[in-house]
């Protein structure tokens, strides 16, 4: 039975428009998204109109803090709007909804953005429908790879879930303990200086291209569950060895090379990664499934890629989708999307019902526009 | 609108701050009061700030323990002002408008 | 002639011989003892005393492991002798395994195991190690017994074993039964050092 | 893929016949009626064995691979062999390859009249699809609930967390309840992480036998709360007991297993 998605539909006006902001992260991005009527499909794509991100960048060695992320998404906001607008050639008659961010993410970049949608739909007297970062992640992820029930890996700066759907929600497989892995990646970048420019996380991939050595690191898979944050002290212990007041020559035990912070990012790497790979097959076998969606940040990194497809192959014909880096890395269109599939099911938010949260958790989403 | 003031009375909170905000119209003045007051105070106990629009006039009444306590909400009221303000500038009146690169 | 041969499926390309002699002179086990640590090829075969050993199951699985350590390179012993009485032990002291289970000049009963390569044996040489191993001993035919469970559970020393295998805080019924020590050494042998 | 799989055990193990019982996401599970060294083994079957394989994973790098593999097999083997020497009836171990991750067992559980192996959860959907009401709530379903809950009362007495507990991973021998699986076991005495081992089962029970769901988690309840009472740990028992119920309605609340920051 598929899920009734013209209820709230303009008489009238044969497509849907949404506005979606996002900036729960360090990257502001606003989309604009068109649905037309009926089932969305192979033949009835949810069509980009635009597409606008900018990306709050710190100097190397930094981490970016909520205070400082809010002001970047303050100063950016209304003009990101604006050129998603001019992008996408409408005008605010044209849309249907404005979706927001509602959670989890930092609480002052949140509040920033969400100030502007509230203002936006009360000036132009439009719904706001509040949407879950992860969701956002999950749909756009659906819509863009045509994968219809994939068990989703979903990994970025502050996430780490594997979660696959079941009876109108997206259930939460597996999880980190303690930290994410984009922000283990990112707080290695630092410890090793690397420049945040375009994102630690790729730079780190660079460089493990070019590692050989595998350096010993725990692997700490806890049945569904992973913990990473013994498995960062352990190799920033190493680095600060190495390029710390002592540097001290660690050398690799069969070649006799000298190890270089190239082995170190590869080794890192490898370790997480294999536990990722692990915990999203044990999913994958729980539920029967054969198909993989990677969505989130760390999802453009190809190695990840190459080791996700090797384990899904050996699947009767196992499939693995991941989006490129306009969807996979935060941007306003995924929330567009997501918003829009909630609008159509009738869900929009009060004003005293907009207040973002740090905590959203993925299954507290009720998926109205889903019924498999 | 009356604004929303948190659990602590008011008496307690000793120091006292008015903010008079003028806006064109009073619809501005409303839209801005009923954007800012659906987020909750953090600290509830030191702080309280109600959000009212009289006429083109947004008021903003700050009850806090110490003047430091109100000079850091009124300064994050502040930045989130300049956010609403920017979106008035920018979009009032223009739902009808086709937007061009300048 | 009371000699066994066995071979396991795995490693059909062995054949292990398997001989029980009871009641050797205490000074010929000691005979016995400077000529391995001599590295007399006479005495080529691993010597096990049969206080330490509860069951054929216990002894053939320590084998098994051997062979397949060997055979995957991965053998903590030097020979495969040796690597058949470590693999006995659920302690990871070469010494101490060889103390326990191999020659012990306060058992009388000796148990001689020889891996031999399939292709190269046939039942007269067969018959031949074990009459070279009877003169060896310096034992009648007749204490060259046919090695059995029922034997095994006769000369076994409960309480040496019990003790060698820390089986003394076990909580379990009927512990002294011949297929529950089995179970439990094999365990404890197969994680000796993990 | 199960054949590469086959392929790469076969060669480990040559001369052995292989029949594949069970392919989860980690291992291979396979039974033979040929013994790696000895006829008739002291085992309550001695006539056909199991043989757990951890094939080895195209998409780790090898080192992590082979570390991996060696230590989650030894960690399986030392896990049976605390229960067997706990008195807790679990396959006992015949053989280990860890370098290759292979087990051998014991095979055990019977036939069911459906040919299937008497797991709690085939002999319950057995009971479902081809008896009564009345049959499926009689006494003996009851006290095999009840004696399945006191096994993991004991279990968790002694520390020990199974990580997997399904319908699936317990099977009944004339009445007798068995763990098997040991793939995610670990140690603790949380009684958070003992809640999680409860609650797991209970979601299991409730998604493959809905129907009397209600009843049987009841009985396990029942079952392991007996196994404390009357434990040989005395009152620490109860406490222990005390602890972990109340962790479980936290957990049963969350819905997961743990809430964590967005």
């Amino acid at each position: 039975m598929t899920v009734d998605l013209d209820k709230y539909a303009k008489p009238g006006k044969g497509y849907y428009i949404a506005l979606g902001l996002e900036g729960s992260a360090n990257k502001l991005g606003v989309g604009v998204i068109k649905h037309n009527l009926g089932q969305l499909s192979t033949t009835n794509r949810a069509e980009v109109l635009s597409n606008i991100r900018d990306t709050y960048i710190t100097p190397p060695g930094e981490g970016f803090l909520p205070r400082d992320t809010a002001r970047h998404h303050r100063n950016w906001v209304v003009r990101v709007i604006k050129k998603a607008l001019i992008e996408a050639k409408i005008k605010g008659t044209d849309i249907d909804c404005i979706c927001f961010t509602q959670g989890p993410g930092m609480g002052a970049p949140l509040q920033s953005v969400v100030v502007a949608a509230r203002t936006l739909a009360q000036l132009w007297d439009l719904p706001l429908v509040g949407v879950n970062h992860c969701v956002g992640h999950i749909e756009m992820g659906r819509e863009i790879t045509g994968a219809d029930n994939p068990v989703v890996l979903y990994v970025s700066g502050g996430n780490t879930q594997v979660i696959a759907y079941s009876k109108q929600r997206y259930r939460i497989f597996g999880e980190t303990l303690d930290i994410a892995i984009g922000n283990c990646l990112d707080r290695f970048a630092r410890t090793l200086k690397i420049p945040n420019e375009p994102a630690p996380g790729y730079n780190i991939e660079q460089m493990a291209k070019k590692g050989k050595h595998l350096v010993n690191l725990p692997y700490t898979v806890k049945g569904m569950d992973l913990s990473m944050s013994g498995i960062l002290a352990h190799v920033e212990g190493l680095a600060k060895d190495m390029f710390g007041k002592q540097n001290k020559k660690l050398v690799d035990v069969e070649s006799g090379e000298p190890i270089t912070a190239e082995d170190l990012c590869f080794s890192l790497q490898e370790i997480l990664f294999s536990m990722l790979v692990e915990i999203t097959e044990r999913a994958i076998a729980h539920v029967n499934s054969n198909q993989v969606l990677i969505v989130g940040g760390v999802g453009s990194n190809e190695r990840l890629q190459e080791m996700m497809k090797l384990m899904i192959q050996d699947r009767k014909n196992g499939q693995i989708y991941a989006t490129d880096e306009r969807f996979c890395i935060d941007n306003g269109i995924m929330i567009a999307h997501a918003g829009l599939l909630g609008y159509r099911t009738g869900q929009t938010n009060e004003l005293w019902n907009t207040i973002c949260t740090q905590r959203f958790r993925t299954d507290e989403v009720f998926v109205k526009w889903r019924d498999d | 609108m009356a604004g929303v003031s948190s659990q602590q009375s008011v008496e307690e909170l000793p120091y006292k701050l008015t903010l008079k905000v003028p806006f064109e119209t009073a619809r501005q003045a409303l839209i801005a009061s009923q954007t800012l007051s659906p987020d909750p105070i953090l600290k509830g106990n030191e702080l309280d700030v109600t959000y009212d629009a009289e006429d083109t006039t947004l008021l903003l009444k700050f009850s806090g323990i110490s003047d430091r306590v109100i000079r850091v909400a009124i300064s994050n009221v502040i930045d989130n002002l300049k956010t609403i303000v920017e979106c008035i500038d920018e979009f009032d009146g223009k739902k009808d408008v086709l937007f061009e690169e300048e | 002639m009371s000699y066994t041969t066995i071979n396991f499926p795995q490693f059909p390309q062995y054949t292990v011989f398997v001989s029980l002699f009871q009641g050797v002179e205490k000074d010929t086990l000691n005979t016995v003892k400077q000529e391995l640590i001599a590295g007399n090829e006479d005495y080529d075969f691993c010597f096990l005393n049969t206080a330490h050993l509860i069951s054929l199951e216990q002894l053939y699985s320590s084998i098994h492991r051997a062979i397949l350590n060997f055979e995957s390179g991965n053998m903590r012993a030097k020979t495969l002798n040796t690597e058949i009485i470590f693999n006995l032990s659920p302690v990871n002291k070469i010494m101490e395994a060889l103390k326990s289970f191999g020659v012990d000049e306060k058992t009388p009963n000796l148990v001689a195991v020889k891996v031999f390569k399939s292709e190269e044996l046939d039942s007269n040489t067969i018959i031949q190690v074990n009459n070279n191993l009877v003169n060896l001993l310096k034992v009648e035919e007749c204490q060259n017994l046919k090695i059995t469970d029922e034997l095994l559970y006769k000369l076994v020393d409960i309480a040496k074993f019990k003790k060698t295998y820390k089986l003394n805080d076990a909580k379990i019924s009927d512990i002294d039964s011949q297929g529950q020590l089995t179970r439990l050494a094999i365990a404890d042998s197969l994680l000796r050092g993990l | 893929m199960t054949d590469r799989l086959v392929g790469q055990v076969s060669g480990y193990l040559p001369n052995i016949p292989l029949e594949v019982v069970s392919q989860g996401a980690e291992a291979l599970v396979f039974k033979t009626k040929v013994h790696p060294y000895i006829e008739k083994p002291y085992l309550q079957n001695n006539s056909e064995y199991i043989i757990k394989f951890r094939p080895s994973k195209p998409y780790r790098h090898p080192k992590i691979d082979a570390s991996i593999t060696k230590n989650r097999t030894i960690g399986e083997v030392k896990f049976m062999a605390k229960l067997s020497k706990l008195g807790i009836k679990a396959p006992s171990v015949i053989s280990a390859d860890y370098k290759n991750g292979i087990i051998w067992m014991e095979c055990l559980g019977s036939e069911l009249p459906n040919g299937e192996v008497s797991s709690l959860k085939n002999w319950l959907w057995y009971l479902e699809r081809n008896e009564s009401e009345e049959r499926c709530l009689a006494d003996d379903v009851k006290l095999a609930c009840n004696k399945v809950g006191e096994l993991i009362g004991k279990l968790h007495m002694n520390d020990m967390i199974h990580g997997d507990l399904t319908s699936s991973n317990i099977l009944l021998q004339n009445g007798e309840p068995m763990l098997i699986d040991f793939g995610l076991s670990s140690y603790s005495g949380l009684p958070e992480d003992k809640a999680v081992d409860l609650y797991v089962l209970e979601r299991a029970i409730l998604s493959t036998h809905s129907v009397f769901s209600d009843k049987y988690n009841q009985w396990l309840l029942e079952g392991y709360e007996a196994g404390h009472k009357s434990s040989e740990f005395g009152k620490k028992g109860n406490k222990k007991l005390v602890e972990t119920i109340r962790k479980l309605e936290d957990v049963r609340l969350r819905g997961r297993k743990r809430s964590m920051l967005g």
